[in-house]
């Protein structure tokens, strides 16, 4: 029972899919049930995110009431979720039970603030403060990507020199001054480098990745629909 | 600008620099940042989840149009909570099979559909040399490209004789590649490198300026 | 019977019977369907059956029969030959570092959901880890960005620390929750990589733009390290950054060469199969094309 | 130790500062190298040139607040451009967060320089969850999917919407997108509705792109700050990713430099015979 209703669950549900490809919508039953299930398939999606939200809150409680080392910083983090969330989950007009209690309260102007709209506390957060942290992160990379770039493309080999002056001219390519260089060697130099380059030996590459991962991929989502891939249930 | 304007500038240009100075070394302020910065994040996905799915495909479809059959999804979802108490854990697993169902059936076709059949197809390329030298010679690249790099993923034999050449002309496209990638890659860190500091330069700058 | 200890791997005969039939459905459904869209394709009219779509359904049900065909192979206990994948080794010498210095390895299975297949290898290759971590009593740490993945990765972790026979000193808290957002995990997994300093740090899994983010850091922490992901736009940063670096599908080849497990190896050779297959027919598809008659042929693998 | 050795091994904070004084420095003191155009650029530039005045065209804003620094001198740039031959801008997003508010900010700014009045030179449709149903969906009505603007007012209440119903009387679509959105406007509108679409993306997402510029899927391709510096001189108009281009040129020379240095140490160290490992 605990293992083999997930089972048919999950072979249901992928059937409905397969089946629903090779039908016509309009001329079949199913068509319209596929729609719905992947429908459902979104909103029981969404809830396993809030899945993750709730371990991080017991995570961070627990080590908040233990007063375990550095309790402060998990403190802070709770804090920073429930900032973020509960202005959102606030409905905006006083048109439900709760909206309507909570209007009579306070004014009806304030309803912007709410839910997750442009002006809202939740929007403001994220375009404030959470944006700027995700941005500097990404930004980081350039000073990493730099000392990746010294110590590590080194020409030990046939492989690595081929990476390593491959990117070299593409980064030369990329700006002003490196293509009026490249140009020196010939006019069409940054034209072959896309249209060789990038055109032909990256897209080729990309083509038999692709190919490789979508096999990996369609055959564990074989496994899974039927049964023999049961990773992802856990423990029991 | 007005005193909100100022506060915005200061917090954001704090936050960046305590994330910044972690490449100097591990500091209370980054550690901060780093904290604030994964409540913040759990908290974005409370208010996605809440109004994008709970809201305006649960619970609005649900009163407002009278779908009631959506009370199904919405216990499944809610039964993936069963997890967090020991004996009941195991009900969980019916809803994550469904999540898992559902990805695996779209998948098998789309994979199968979407990619390998148009993929394969593209790659059956004219090589007459009727078509002109560039773009005979391009077509040669592409399919001894592709056909190599499938090549090098190939596990079932030794990499020697015909195949172990094949595979090496692969791992070198597959380097070219790569490196076109990291010069890519390295062109858009850099620029959002550059829009920090001109944060950092012009806007929190003026702003101490202003200030000042 | 169902072994609570052993896990997911060990079915009982209901089950076995359960899949069976299953299998022995869906291939019926498959044929059944095609039997009646080439029925309905000579009939002409439009059907429930979409007819353009046969060529996709033909190629669905090859491709299920030659995955099923070798995982029941696999299984029987056929001996399956995959070759050696260079840097694997590499795995285990880590790990004998980490313990020699008495520092922790740190393993992280990608920072996708479980629904991913990379998350799915990187969580078996995980269980091989834990086994030999179990063996030398190295501390552990595995930071996990889901639920789902943490719920995964604790079993397969206390499973490989009862089969060496170190139940005792399994501790939950080795995989552990961090952080849902990209950046925000990866930022605390920085943190953890700077204070614990890890001799090894082992990333098998789905990895995006923080590839190098953590690469570079545990350079900097003077760790061992070694990689392995299916993302081709990450996998520069990573040759870049780490010792070795399994590139594409070697993570999914070492998964099933490291477990020695019959369904994963038996996914391998299918795919494998596959491949050549795919091959010959571009092969076949380019010297039409050349002559000048490929128009035909590639029409068999167009589709709506 | 020798030279070259302690060259290897030089502490990686260095490499850190190098890297910011090559960015701050040319902010400081401007140099302006002159930027090459791509034939993608051009040809996207072309495509919006040759349309009609006053045609009505989308503008979309598909990226997060993370990306601004590639993105959003794109969309000045083409506001630009498409004010001055005083088309008809229509801005949407599919992207939840900051999208919206960028969409607002940016627009108007641009609306004020060109005297341009809300409703009747322009409209910002805002954000819609679930952008496979949006994108099919205005191929039928925009107004189905979109039955207010941004801001709440009726599409009827605003004269520019009154001329449009779908796609068909869209001349073009210039989606700035720093996510996988732009495949869909690919796929779904432009393989099913016709109208042609351009493109300014990430430079992370620009090798996909190429493509589908062959394919002649799309019409035009921007690809990071590099495509925006382009455009903005195409458009004559300097804004931040030009400035930008200087910063950018200085931190690849110095990346290349340190490939080299990192080379020459590597074979230097390894021909004394004491470290070939890395």
């Amino acid at each position: 029972m605990k293992t083999t209703l997930p089972v048919i669950v999950a072979f249901l549900s992928g059937l409905i899919m397969v089946v629903g490809f090779f039908l016509n919508p309009e001329k079949s039953f199913l068509g319209n049930v596929e729609e719905e299930v992947l429908r459902w398939g979104t909103i029981v999606g969404g809830f396993t995110l809030l899945l993750g939200v709730v371990s991080l809150v017991r995570v961070n409680s627990r080590t908040v009431s233990q007063k375990k080392q550095g309790w402060i910083f998990n403190l802070i983090t709770l804090i920073s979720v429930f900032a973020m969330a509960i202005p959102s989950m606030i409905p905006l007009s006083s048109k439900s039970a709760i909206g309507s209690v909570l209007y009579s309260i306070i004014p009806a102007s304030w309803g912007g603030l709410f839910g997750t709209g442009p002006d809202s506390i939740y929007d403001w957060m994220f375009n404030y403060l959470e944006s700027p942290m995700m941005a500097t992160m990404f930004a980081m990379l350039a000073f990493y990507i730099a000392s990746a770039a010294y110590r590590a493309f080194r020409a030990r080999n046939t492989e690595a020199t081929l990476l390593l002056l491959t990117a070299v001219l593409v980064m030369l390519w990329r700006i002003p001054m490196g293509e009026a260089f490249l140009r020196l060697f010939g006019d069409n130099v940054p034209q072959y480098i896309n249209s060789f380059v990038m055109n032909g030996v990256n897209m080729a590459v990309q083509r038999g990745i692709i190919i490789g991962a979508a096999l990996g991929a369609a055959s564990m989502s074989l496994r899974i629909m039927l049964g023999i891939e049961r990773t992802y249930m856990g423990k029991g | 600008m007005t005193f909100f304007a100022q506060f915005q500038i200061w917090l954001g240009a704090f936050l960046v620099l305590a994330l910044f100075s972690f490449l100097y070394k591990d500091n209370p302020f980054y550690k901060l940042a780093e904290h604030v910065y994964a409540g913040l994040s759990a908290g974005y996905y409370v208010g996605l989840v809440w109004q994008s799915v709970i809201i305006q495909q649960l619970v609005d479809p649900m009163f407002d149009d009278g779908q009631w059959w959506l009370i199904f999804p919405g216990l499944l979802g809610t039964l993936m909570f069963a997890r967090f108490f020991a004996k009941w854990s195991w009900v969980s697993r019916i809803s994550l099979a469904f999540v898992m169902g559902n990805t695996a059936g779209v998948f098998l076709i789309s994979q199968l559909h979407g990619l390998i059949l148009p993929q394969t197809m593209s790659t059956m390329l004219s090589l007459n040399p009727k078509n002109g030298f560039a773009a005979t010679l391009l077509a040669l690249v592409t399919v001894v490209g592709v056909i190599s790099t499938l090549i090098y993923f190939y596990f079932s034999k030794e990499h020697i004789g015909v195949l172990g050449g094949t595979a090496r002309v692969g791992i070198w496209f597959i380097m070219i590649s790569f490196g076109a990638h990291f010069g890519y890659t390295v062109m858009a860190r850099i620029s959002l490198l550059i829009g920090q500091v001109q944060f950092l330069l012009f806007d929190w700058g003026g702003s101490i300026k202003q200030i000042f | 019977m169902f072994d609570k200890k052993f896990g997911k791997r060990y079915f009982d005969d209901v089950e076995i019977n359960l899949k069976g039939i299953i299998q022995i459905t869906t291939l019926t459904i498959l044929f059944l369907a095609l039997i009646a869209i080439s029925a309905s394709a000579q009939s002409g009219e439009s059907s429930i059956f979409r007819a353009e779509r046969t060529s996709v359904l033909i190629f669905a049900v090859i491709f299920s029969i030659v995955i099923l065909v070798y995982t029941r192979m696999a299984k029987q206990g056929k001996k399956l030959f995959v070759r050696k994948i260079a840097g694997l080794d590499a795995v285990e010498e880590a790990v004998g570092r980490a313990t020699e210095m008495g520092k922790p390895v740190l393993f992280i299975p990608g920072i996708s959901e479980i629904d991913e297949i990379e998350t799915i290898a990187g969580i078996s290759i995980l269980g091989r880890v834990a086994k030999i971590t179990a063996q030398y009593e190295t501390p552990l740490i595995v930071p996990v960005r889901y639920p789902m993945v943490l719920a995964a990765g604790q079993e397969v972790v206390e499973q490989a620390y009862t089969e060496a026979g170190k139940r005792d000193t399994y501790n939950k808290d080795m995989v552990r929750y961090v952080a849902g957002e990209q950046f925000a995990y990866t930022a605390t997994v920085n943190g953890m990589m700077m204070r614990d300093r890890p001799a090894a740090n082992i990333y098998m899994g789905a990895f995006f733009a923080e590839s190098l983010l953590l690469a570079e850091t545990g350079n900097a922490a003077g760790s061992i390290q070694i990689a392995g992901t299916a993302r081709p736009e990450q996998l520069p940063f990573f040759i870049a950054a780490c010792d070795y670096t399994l590139m594409g599908e070697e993570l999914y080849a070492a998964s099933s060469y490291l477990s020695h497990e019959p369904l994963l190896l038996g996914g391998l050779k299918g795919q494998d199969f596959i491949k050549i297959i795919l091959v010959a027919l571009m092969i076949v598809g380019i010297v039409l094309s050349t002559v000048g008659h490929g128009e035909a042929f590639k029409a068999l693998f167009k589709s709506v | 130790m020798s030279f070259w050795e302690k060259v290897s091994n030089i502490d990686r904070r260095w490499i850190y500062f190098l890297v910011a004084v090559s960015v701050v420095f040319p902010m400081l003191v401007v140099i302006k190298f002159p930027i090459g155009i791509t034939p993608e650029a051009k040809q996207l530039y072309d495509a919006v040139e040759a349309l009609p005045d006053s045609s009505i065209v989308f503008l979309t804003f598909d990226y997060y607040p993370s990306t601004l620094a590639e993105t959003e001198p794109i969309s000045i740039a083409a506001l630009n451009q498409m004010f001055r031959k005083n088309m008809k801008i229509i801005t949407m997003t599919t992207v939840p967060l900051g999208g919206p508010s960028i969409a607002e900010r940016v627009t108007r700014k641009l609306a004020n320089k060109y005297n341009k009045v809300y409703g009747i030179d322009f409209v910002n449709l805002g954000y819609k969850a679930n952008y496979v149903a949006v994108l099919k969906g205005m191929g039928s009505s925009i107004e189905s999917i979109y039955p207010a603007d941004n801001a709440g007012t009726p599409l009827k209440d605003l004269p520019l919407m009154s001329k449009v119903r779908n796609y068909n009387d869209v001349k073009f679509i210039f989606v700035v997108a720093d996510n996988g959105i732009v495949d869909y406007w690919i796929s779904i509108v432009n393989a099913q509705y016709g109208t042609p679409v351009g493109a300014g993306v990430t430079a992370v997402m620009a090798p996909k792109m190429y493509s589908f510029v062959e394919a002649k899927q799309l019409t035009g391709l921007l690809g990071g700050m590099k495509g925006a510096a382009e455009y903005e001189r195409l458009v004559n108009h300097e804004g931040t990713a030009t400035r930008g281009m200087d910063a950018q040129s200085m931190v690849h020379l110095l990346i290349i430099f340190f490939v080299i240095v990192g080379n020459i140490g590597y074979f230097a160290t390894r021909k004394s015979g004491r470290s070939g490992q890395v």
